[in-house]
């Protein structure tokens, strides 16, 4: 098991935002989370990257309890994500925000910072033109990352996310804001990078097409709770679910 | 909006850019003496009164015909009570106007800042501060001189008076500035000599707004007397604490409360208060034939004519400095090491505000504690305690 | 006890100065997240225009209490019109304080220029012997600024919460762009709050003047008191800066009672960093506000 | 450090060794010596507040512990001065730290208010149990390195400005470093940076720890230049003095420290000519500047720079 969520409850202020929410994700696979507005999905995203802490539970990760585990101890044990809305450092280039994706991996101490006059070396940089590449984005390397239109901040904070070299990647709406096209080259390289580099994804995602095309197993929580948890095939079928979307609409 | 910015840029550069342009010299060749004191900041008690003294005394020799027919510029420069702008203030004086003469600082932190400076520079000193390490080792103070007698003066005047009235168990109560923390070592310092213990030794921070925690703590410790030492709005708190409190026991201020603005300020709560003074604010109730009482009416009326103010017992600090500089550059003209030499050597027996000044090789301030008198407040005035 | 009493009276007088400071920086920080750190020269300038007023003019004392708070008010309104309204829609914060800072400078500069650097005084309100107290003395005045104290915090209390105009203020704290949309005039809440602080600060310098005398450069040690005081009780919380005030001057007065007068503002300082550490939003502040807000 | 710095630094260093050409007095010198010694304090404020976006008004603390800890070391104790500085800062730094763990916790006005009440207390300390009290002490040693001392204004000129080329180097490279962009980095979204696995709070102390080392790095070089200290320079005022500079030079660029502190240093030594007014006079100009100038010094330079510099391309295109 990549990831073992167990039995995690939430409450902001006596309204219970999970309940006894318990799910596990296998290596290597494409594992969607959703629901209705207001379900908590962004909340156990929240809370599987360290950003809040929970009431009660444990997150296993790796086969270790990460729950005590700051957000920046997680990300430098493989875990990366992006957010719902843009989380990108919009005053630096496309490229730099990258390249500070790849700052655990690759910066010098603070003392030898100073001393040393190239600033970020050449083959750091290389490795983040080549990422770059990967996500589609080569093409505006310079260009102020605030600048960019919706979809490519998107790959861009996928890019960004992909250069902590991460095992579990958690993508919070990657297709927010997205036109159909732009929607069927992120699935794309979803699947590439589940493909390619191993790396297991926990998506969040409100578009179904997207999310039955690509998944391999689906979460769905309605009101804090897990209601179903099914192959997508299944999950179209599940009474609960439907019923559950049903009745947002 | 724009343009505004770019407007108040220009003017900051070109602010910088005055800053280096030499000043243009005056077609007469006049004898420069620079001055430098705390106009503004927290010593500004000291420097606004030694400001003015000095700017008054330089119109009336210029008016007069100045110093052996040459005019007499003196050119008053701001520490802001702090260290930094006086050695600022220094070089600039010894660099750009090449004086002749330093009077000043206001504050023994900033004349100490001074003495390597004027050292090098081979520029007599003569500081209005009181501490004793300005003109002491004085083989290290080779240019240095001061005219404001030793806090230990000050100490021995209260000291001796006490000891004739029997106060052996005093309360001390102390500003945490220079001037408070050099009286403050006076006063333990010399305690012992005269058979008097400190029960109390207590403080307070210049910007403070209430004593009576402090005077309460010196009531509580069995004293038979408090001395505050102090300068500023902080002795008439003290007073009006002391008064408020009906302690019972007499209050001591230092030679700093020697002006009529502080009577004013504590009202009723300055009766029976006792300080040891310089006599400027005594005068009129001097013997006619005391050798201070001349100079000292002239300074005092003049000062009040020209400023409507009550002039201060530090003005005259910087009236004996100018005197003194003015009367070695009349003797020698314009040599700052017969300056030097003739302040060391001539200067005996000579009447000042602050005292009679008898420079010696030994000595470069010249006075002791005969520059005091014990002077109670009766009925909103003066009174000379015999 | 006497003793006790005595230092808590002591720490009572000078806890109230702060204590209306800090209620003024409160003001103007609900209104606009700053800090005015030229708070303190507005107790200064309520100091020395009472005494213009009473001891320069001879105006009979009423005449001079509202000439002077009516003066501070009038210098608030100029400095927020002049200053503070054309950053604010910028929203840069530190700039702002900057000028606050600026505009001290340039008050102290404007008192020393009228005033001098003299300390000035007048009576006390009421003539009259100290009042003995178990032993321990207290003086009118201090009665009277203890006083004024209490009747700022009552009065502020029922503005902020009875009149329409408080309840507007009170929403822009909250949350300054929901008050926008509910049609509240954010400007005039604004000057509004800069006149309040103004006037709050002019009465305490009236009340201090006669026991702790004034001089035009006491205001920048009475902010920096105040801001403490502020921070200790948590911003923008008025019963948070009484008490952070009040904390503070009792302190202050305790440490120079029993332990020693040098180090009453350090013990004072020690104090509110500890409360700090263990509280980051201070007494009454609460962490989920101070997190929604940026400063 | 990209090429406009690279050149800058370049102009710099020549300035710096022309100078004293140019100018034989003494004066002007000194002059250059204390915007010398603000600099460094202002360029650590400005790392700190511009890229850390860390408030600190406890500067003049750090200030004070560097020129208090290096003088009563090479005064009392007979250390060499090159060491007794050194361990001066070392002292700083671990006040520093001890400071940052808990404080940085607290946001904004808390932080202000905490080093605040760290800068107090330290001068509350110096003034009681610093040599001398509130009258300071003197006959500090000068500055001598390899058993030279340094004795004259143009050596200490030199000496102060070299280390303000060798910090502007260090802090240009160390901005330009991975370092220096996750600082960027945490300014745009802390939250971003912390799941990237980089250590927020760690960061944000080292860099407070670094605006400490300058600070009393200056502090060291001010005692052993005026070989007088007193508690009145390291109080609340200057903290806000330099954060004055900081502000006024632009927080945005490194450079701003060094614009703000020739500013600050200057703009009282030019209003002397106005005597009384010059308090009045100094308020309004920084009322005016903070309030026409918003971006700072620095910053509004390079943007008239750019706009001038575009226009000529653009025309030249067209």
């Amino acid at each position: 098991m990549m990831l073992e969520i167990k039995d995690i409850s939430k409450s902001f202020g006596g309204i219970k935002a999970l309940r006894n929410v318990s799910f596990s994700l296998r290596k290597s696979e494409i594992h969607a989370l959703i629901g209705p507005n207001g379900a908590g999905k962004t909340t156990l995203m929240n809370i599987i990257s360290g950003i809040e802490k929970m009431d009660k539970g444990d997150i296993v990760f790796n086969g270790i309890s990460i729950k005590d585990f700051s957000a920046y101890r997680r990300a430098q044990m493989g875990l990366a994500r992006t957010f719902q809305n843009i989380e990108l450092f919009g005053n630096l280039t496309v490229l730099e925000n990258i390249l500070i994706g790849m700052y655990m991996k690759s910066h010098k101490g603070f003392i030898l910072s100073g001393l040393n006059f190239r600033g970020v070396d050449e083959k750091t940089k290389s490795r983040g033109g080549s990422l770059l590449e990967y996500v589609n984005l080569s093409h505006r390397k310079g260009e102020i990352a605030k600048n960019l239109p919706v979809g490519e901040q998107r790959l861009l904070e996928i890019g960004r996310a992909l250069a902590t070299d991460p095992q579990l990647l958690l993508l919070d709406e990657p297709a927010a804001g997205l036109n159909t096209r732009e929607t069927k080259n992120l699935s794309e390289l979803i699947q590439k990078i589940r493909n390619e580099r191993g790396v297991t994804i926990l998506i969040v995602e409100h578009d179904m097409e997207l999310v039955m095309g690509i998944s391999d197993m689906i979460t769905v929580l309605n009101f804090g709770e897990v209601i179903a948890e099914d192959k997508p095939l299944a999950i179209q079928k599940n009474p609960h679910v439907i019923s559950a979307y049903l009745g947002e609409d | 909006m724009k343009g505004l910015g770019k407007l108040c840029l220009c003017l900051l550069i070109f602010l910088v850019f005055t800053f280096f342009t030499p000043i243009t010299s005056h077609c007469k060749e006049p004898y420069r003496i620079g001055a430098i004191f705390s106009v503004t900041g927290a010593a500004s008690f000291l420097g606004e009164p030694e400001k003015n003294t000095v700017l008054m005394l330089a119109e009336q020799i210029n008016k007069s015909g100045g110093i052996n027919g040459h005019p007499l510029e003196v050119i008053i420069e701001d520490s802001k009570s702090d260290e930094t702008q006086a050695v600022l203030a220094a070089k600039k004086l010894l660099e750009k106007d090449k004086v002749l003469a330093i009077i000043g600082p206001s504050t023994t932190g900033e004349s100490m800042a001074l003495v390597p400076i004027m050292t090098q520079a081979k520029t007599p000193l003569i500081s209005a501060a009181a501490g004793a390490n300005i003109t002491q080792p004085v083989k290290e103070r080779y240019w240095i001189f001061k005219t404001a007698q030793y806090d230990t003066s000050a100490v021995e005047a209260i000291y001796t008076y006490m000891k004739k009235r029997g106060i052996k168990k005093v309360g001390i109560l102390t500003i945490t500035t220079g001037f408070g923390d050099s009286g403050r070592k006076a006063l333990t310092e010399l305690a012992s000599k005269f058979g008097i213990s400190i029960v109390a030794d207590e403080r307070y921070g210049p910007k403070d707004t209430d004593m009576t925690a402090q005077l309460t703590k010196i009531k509580a410790a069995g004293a038979q007397a408090v001395i505050n030492w102090s300068i500023g709005p902080g002795q008439v708190i003290v007073t009006k604490n002391w008064y408020a409190l009906k302690m019972g026991i007499p209050l001591f201020q230092s030679h700093g409360w020697g002006s009529k603005k502080n009577i004013e300020l504590a009202g009723k709560a300055a009766e029976g208060v006792i300080a040891p003074l310089g006599r400027l604010v005594v005068w009129n109730k001097l013997p006619d034939k005391h050798p201070q009482k001349a100079l000292l009416k002239k300074y005092a009326t003049d000062y009040e004519q020209r400023f409507k103010a009550e002039p201060s017992t530090f003005g005259g600090h910087a009236y004996d400095a100018f005197m003194i500089v003015v009367e070695a550059i009349k003797k020698v003209g314009p040599d700052k090491q017969k300056i030097r030499d003739y302040i060391e050597n001539k200067i005996k027996k000579w009447p000042g505000t602050g005292g009679i000044f008898n420079m010696s090789p030994n000595d470069h301030c010249g006075l002791d504690v005969s520059a005091f008198e014990m002077v109670i407040v009766k009925n909103g005035d003066w009174e000379i305690l015999k | 006890m006497t003793l006790l009493l005595q230092f808590l009276f002591s720490g009572l007088t000078t806890g109230s100065v702060y204590a209306l400071v800090g209620i003024g920086f409160n003001i103007v920080y609900n209104s606009t997240s700053i800090i005015n750190l030229a708070q303190g020269e507005f107790v200064v300038i309520g100091g020395l225009m009472m005494w213009f007023f009473l001891e320069g003019m001879q105006f009979p004392f009423s005449v001079s209490f509202s000439l002077t708070l009516l003066t501070a008010a009038v210098i608030g309104l100029i400095m927020e019109r002049l200053t503070i309204k054309p950053l604010l829609k910028k929203g840069d914060l530190l700039l702002m304080i900057m000028v606050t800072i600026a505009i001290s400078i340039l008050i102290r500069g404007i008192l020393m220029f009228k005033f001098g650097k003299d300390p000035y005084t007048y009576p006390a309100f009421t003539e009259g012997e100290p009042i003995n107290f178990y032993g321990a003395v207290i003086t009118q005045q201090t009665l009277w600024v203890i006083g004024i104290t209490v009747l700022c915090i009552i009065l502020l209390y029922l503005f902020f919460n009875k009149t329409m105009t408080g309840r507007a203020m009170r929403a822009c704290s909250i949350n300054i762009r929901a008050a926008r949309l509910m049609g509240i005039n954010v400007s005039k809440v604004v000057m509004l709050s800069f006149i309040i602080s103004s006037v709050i600060g002019a009465l305490g310098g009236i009340a201090i003047t006669p026991i702790s005398l004034m001089e035009y450069d006491k205001g920048a040690m009475l902010s920096v008191k105040g801001f403490c005081a502020a921070i200790m009780g948590g911003l923008g919380r008025n019963r948070g800066a009484v008490a952070g005030g009040f904390s503070i001057g009792i302190l202050e007065a305790l440490t120079a009672g029993y332990i020693h007068s040098g180090f009453k503002d350090a013990i004072a300082l020690l104090i509110m960093l500890f409360i700090l550490f263990v509280k980051p939003a201070g007494i009454f502040g609460k962490a989920e506000i101070m997190k929604l807000r940026k400063f | 450090m990209n090429r406009e710095n690279a050149i800058a630094i370049l102009l710099l260093t020549i300035l710096v060794f022309l100078f004293p050409q140019l100018t034989t007095d003494n004066y002007i010198l000194t002059v250059g010596i204390f915007i010398g010694i603000n600099s460094i304090v202002a360029i650590g404020l400005t790392i700190l507040m511009g890229y850390a976006g860390q408030i600190s008004l406890g500067q003049a603390g750090f200030y004070g512990i560097g020129a208090y800890v290096s003088a009563i070391l090479s005064l009392s104790y007979g250390l060499p001065v090159m060491l007794s500085i050194i361990t001066a800062i070392a002292v700083a730094s671990i006040a520093a730290t001890l400071l940052a763990i808990p404080s940085l916790r607290l946001k904004g006005h808390y932080l202000a208010v905490a080093t605040l009440g760290f800068g107090e207390i330290i001068h509350i300390i110096i003034n009681e149990w610093g040599p001398g009290g509130p009258s300071g002490f003197g006959d500090i040693p000068h500055f001598s390195i390899f058993g030279y001392t340094l004795q004259s204004t143009v050596e200490y000129f030199y000496l102060i400005w070299i280390c303000i080329i060798l910090i502007m180097i260090f802090s240009l490279n160390l901005l330009n470093s991975m370092t220096g962009k996750a600082l960027r980095a945490i300014h745009d979204s802390e939250i971003a940076t912390l799941t990237l696995g980089i250590n927020i709070t760690f960061l944000k102390i080292k860099v407070f720890v670094l605006s400490a080392v300058y600070a009393s790095l200056a502090g060291a070089l001010y005692a052993h230049y005026v070989t007088f200290l007193s508690p009145s320079g390291f109080s609340l005022f200057y903290s806000v003095l330099v954060l004055m500079m900081v502000v006024i030079g632009g927080i945005s660029n490194i450079w701003g420290g060094i614009a703000g502190a020739i500013i600050i240093t200057i703009l009282p030594e030019v209003l002397r000519g106005f005597k009384e007014f010059d308090i009045l006079m100094y308020g309004l100009i920084l009322t005016l500047s903070l309030l026409f100038m918003r971006k700072g010094i620095v910053p509004m330079v390079i943007d008239v720079f750019r706009n001038k510099f575009l226009i000529k391309i653009r025309k030249n295109d067209a």
